[in-house]
């Protein structure tokens, strides 16, 4: 057992915090935040709390990665050296490149890049404070950054997890959850056209419950995806 | 995965594949010929040699005594590194590691990892103080399509190829080998499916790679559970298209399983 | 601070200014409206999200143990570094720090460190071997001026903010806060003024800064002393302006130190 | 009290290396002393032994940097790693940039850069051994190369320090009195112009006491200039 | 004596691996064994294994390193993490870096880099397996690689490197002889034409043991270009 | 050895070595006027200054605590570096070290280590925990050819200029220099021959070095041995100029060491 390890995830049906196992943590979306950015969202999600910045379209730099057929789309996933337990030493480390990579490709579907020929969109998402499931926050994040900024999506793009504690599928891990629980499962999709566009996964599931919890995912994201049109609303009204 | 071609050639292929071909005349669901060489080097604890068609991946087992974690003072380390040498392709370039080369460390080390193939908890030496580091370094050598299955082979070929060096008053003597093996209790592998316009094939190589619009990688256990994955590409996959791809994996993973 | 912009843009801000007039309607001794929340951090031991106008900075105190230095072996460490977040601003470029960032992170050290603000003896656990090592971390997250002013402040708000965390068989269990307190014994701020063409401005805002001539950023602490001072840009101060600055300074200070 | 801290700073007005409170430590300087940068200077200045080259007008590289109105200045300060008490890693480090960045800020007001468009000034800071004040000297140094290598200036600049040590207001700290002294002010000045080109501080000044020091600095530039302008004088001959 | 050192390296007039002093070891050499590069080969000798990759004439990049009158020839050596004893971190160290300049060096002067103006040839050599001079296997196995590859060249360049260990001069030192004796001489060579590409020493060799360990190395070279023509011809068939 | 100049500049010095002569009107085997100036820094443990024409490089010697390798647990540790400063010439960059800087570094290191000048068993303090270690450090300061020869002289020069500081309590004061010296027993030396179209030359000059198509540094100590040896540029030498020059490599070097 590792240090801090619980007995038991989930207790009369509850899971440790008094969550049901196909229950959302708290979501909580703001959108246009930040005064210099193109587009910008403020997502608080559990304990994490997530900025997304999105600049473009604009000037590529350094020039020869610019296409003549379409936009580039570049994100950026950092984490603030205080946003974890153990201070984070500054700049990327490998982790962040892969999140950063996959984040791309999970928005990339949506996003009408050939409307932008040889220019750059650039997606800055910061953690400001870490609590399992950064990922999906950040993917959440961004997308509504570049909804903000006016990029032209086919849509939005929700993300949630699912995942495997104490033997039992639970939806959106908590951080305990997370450190000690025996799978993860982020995923990410278009909504209404069943399309996944980010899937990842560790841990271990057997025989049908990588099914089950691929399942509760999607529903997890629909749920999010209710929650990110109700920001655009607020913010710019709504028919 | 690392450059655009010609729309040609992707339209090329895309049609090729409508009417049930591929470029090297594979079925859909086939791998191209696979070897396996465990035990190439002499220098490392562990070692192995995968090619899978033109695609050769080299893997190396280092050992050595170290710190554990804080948080797991009784479990060994290991660390997972692949070098995208420019050696194996003129795709490759010099410098530090960029976000593909990072990727295929992270997917091949997860696979490793989660399945808990290495009981870490039988390489303490001295709980919070040493303990055996198990470092998996795998080199491109030729770059023709999926490196995830082949450095995940080579990866778990050469941990059940590796052996303990003597040891001797707390230092490793590396020049002799002892009879005792790795614990490796496992035989994880990953399989890769790619998904070309409505099309999705198995094992792509890489004329296959470079118009692909998704990618899975599926990593299962001996028990045939699911341990690793991961979605690459800038399209996407249907779920259906997911569930499906998860149950083939399991199956076709058995064919990697007997090669090592 | 950072960049050209036109000679026109320039001379619009200096006949303003001739005239009595700043870009944003203020008195030339004017701050923009601050707002400082502290305790916006759940997982750093200390926090402060500083607002001045449309300028953020999120500051946040990490405590850790570890060796002091050996010139000081029963003083505690602290280390202040800042981050020029690409997010905050166009003009902000990924990559290791630039001169740019490192003076900001090194103004600010300066201040809190020269004003003894942190009593660092009494952060000491084991002469020469363990002491409390407080990590002040600046994040840059919207971009329009004075990061000096904003980020110290952000800085001094953070650390009286923070809180130890329990320590049990000298392991930090960062999840469980105590209630004691870092000894913080001051509250200094730094002030920074723009010297444009002829005239001289608290507080600059962006579109100022692209065009100074000359800065001024001044440090004092609760009894009006100065602790800190950095000129910077192409231009040059007189005398006079200095020592009439520096004064100026001490009152401003007063207000800052207000919001803390 | 740190290891190695004097109890006392002054002793029947005199300092520990017996000057009085407003004296210079030993300054020599001389112009022109390598063959392939374009101007040079060497500096000893108490224990402090500096090197500085300037090479240009030349081409610029990386070529974005050029600007079609002026000249850039560069500044380059870096220290041996034999110039202090602890090995420096070669390289630079944090303190290094900061100082290279002020240096540049404190020459550029007098340098006729918009005669050379599209070109860089280049001048290299190399501090051989260090005594306190290392920034000062650097500065001495760099507008004596500049001067050697004939880029046209409104005039030198010199630059000096005055700091608090034993609660008295002293010119030009020594190493001692800057490890264990109260405060520090190096100021760079246009002599005869009242123009300010550097100022920085750290320490603490009371009320009155920062004034003082600032005047002293200012006398401590006013008395380098005369030795900048005599080493001139030695090499190029004089009106 | 360092830990590990044997007592003797020469018994009876055999080394400790059983060889006489003037014997190389077995050396294995494949041609064209790499699908993607325009040239490769493989060298095992003794127990180092080596591959190389030629990439050429290509473009290159950066643009401002083509020369208008050649090409220019680029060598990468590099170790793989596990081919030596203690695991090698990744990327160059400056052992790399040296012998990648001598290794470029050694081969420049057979390549008619005339021919092809502006482009760049590129030869990767990757050390799998290290047990004594591996920089003369990565020239044999780049100089097989640039034949394989279709460069033009006056002539393969084979290296060999003779030594001093117990007091004696051997040819082709092994592991233990090269760790604890007492000189290495790696030396490269234009076949039939008397000229030296390449030779580095380092150790201890008094008067005459120079010569004499010079003129070995040089039929060491000689006896490693039988087997480099052999290689070609058995893969290219030959008159 | 850096750069390309033009053909006609290659073909003026090349002429004007087949009709005897040299750039600066030099035999073609002697040294341009050297001066070696040891003691110029205190900060330094050692240093030393030297000049041969207009090239300069100085070399400081610092010695610190610390451990010795693994593999040699009872012998102090030395390290060689050298840094091309692009205040010594408009061909040197800012920047990481490269393979010219490296080769420099590497070349001095070689003869310094391979003579075994120092007595590294003598900086032993505790086997296996702590020895002395001696950092060698190189700085360019004008470059006019023969950096080889200039700063391995410079290096031994500065070795035996070396004094121990005063130790207390395990601590290194390093402002009390002792009396006693750094155990150096040799005085190893480096001498740099170029070869242009046929001709052979001792110490190129810098016109030489941007022209040369061969370089040879060859290292040896006071009896006469080679303890190094390293060749240059992209054109070759024959056996006999090989041999040739190692013999003159020994007369040459007698010169050099009555100077350290």
């Amino acid at each position: 057992m590792k240090i801090g390890e619980p007995e038991k995830f989930i207790i009369d049906g509850k899971r440790l915090d008094g969550r049901k196992p196909g229950e959302l943590r708290k979501v909580k979306i703001e959108v246009g935040v930040l005064k210099k950015a193109d587009g910008s969202a403020y997502v608080e999600w559990g304990g994490n709390k997530v900025l997304a910045a999105c600049y473009g379209p604009r000037e590529v730099h350094p020039k020869h990665l610019a296409r003549a057929d379409r936009a580039i789309l570049r994100c950026t996933y950092s984490m603030a050296p205080f946003s974890v337990t153990d201070r984070k030493r500054p700049g990327p480390d490998r982790r962040s490149i892969e999140i950063s990579k996959v984040t791309r490709q999970a928005l990339e579907p949506v996003v009408f890049t050939n409307l932008f020929p040889r220019t750059a969109i650039d997606v800055f998402i910061e953690i400001l404070q870490a609590q399992a499931g950064t990922r999906c926050t950040g993917i959440v994040a961004a997308s509504m950054a570049l909804a903000d900024a006016g990029i032209p999506m086919r849509n939005l793009v929700p993300a949630c997890a699912a995942g495997k504690v104490g033997g039992e599928i639970v939806l959106d891990l908590s951080d305990v959850e997370d450190n000690f629980g025996e799978a993860d499962l982020p995923v990410a999709i278009v909504p209404q056209k069943d399309e996944v566009t980010l899937i990842q996964m560790d841990g271990n599931f057997e025989k049908g419950e990588f099914e089950k919890a691929f399942k509760l995912a999607v529903e997890g994201c629909m749920k999010i995806y209710e929650i990110q049109k109700e920001a655009l609303k607020k913010r710019y009204g709504g028919a | 995965m690392f450059d655009i071609v010609a729309d040609i050639k992707k339209d090329f292929i895309v049609n090729l594949l409508r009417s049930k071909k591929r470029v090297d005349n594979r079925a859909f669901d086939e791998y191209r010929p696979i070897v396996v060489e465990p035990g190439v080097s002499e220098k490392a604890e562990g070692s192995s040699l995968v090619k899978i068609g033109n695609t050769q991946v080299m893997v190396g087992v280092k050992l050595a005594i170290g710190e554990p974690f804080s948080d797991m003072p009784d479990l060994g380390v290991m660390m997972t590194n692949a070098e995208l040498n420019p050696l194996a392709s003129p795709r490759f370039e010099k410098g530090p590691p960029d976000e593909d080369t990072i990727e295929l460390s992270r997917v091949v080390d997860r696979v490793i990892r989660e399945s808990k193939c290495i009981e870490l908890e039988k390489l303490c030496i001295t709980e919070g103080e040493e303990v055996w580091i198990v470092f998996i370094d795998a080199h491109i050598l030729d770059y023709d399509g999926n490196l995830f299955d082949a450095t995940a082979l080579g990866a778990i070929s050469a941990l059940r190829n590796t052996r303990f060096p003597k040891v001797e008053d707390g230092r490793i003597i590396y020049s002799e080998k002892t009879d005792k093996k790795l614990p490796v209790v496992d035989r994880p592998v990953e399989t890769t499916f790619a998904k070309i316009g409505k099309d999705i094939v198995l094992d792509p190589v890489l004329d296959e790679e470079l118009v692909l619009d998704a990618r899975i990688t599926i990593g299962t256990n001996e028990k045939g559970d699911i341990c690793a994955m991961q979605k690459g590409g800038d399209g996407t996959f249907t779920q259906e298209e997911i569930i499906d791809l998860v149950n083939k994996s399991r199956e076709k993973s058995e064919e990697l399983r007997k090669l090592v």
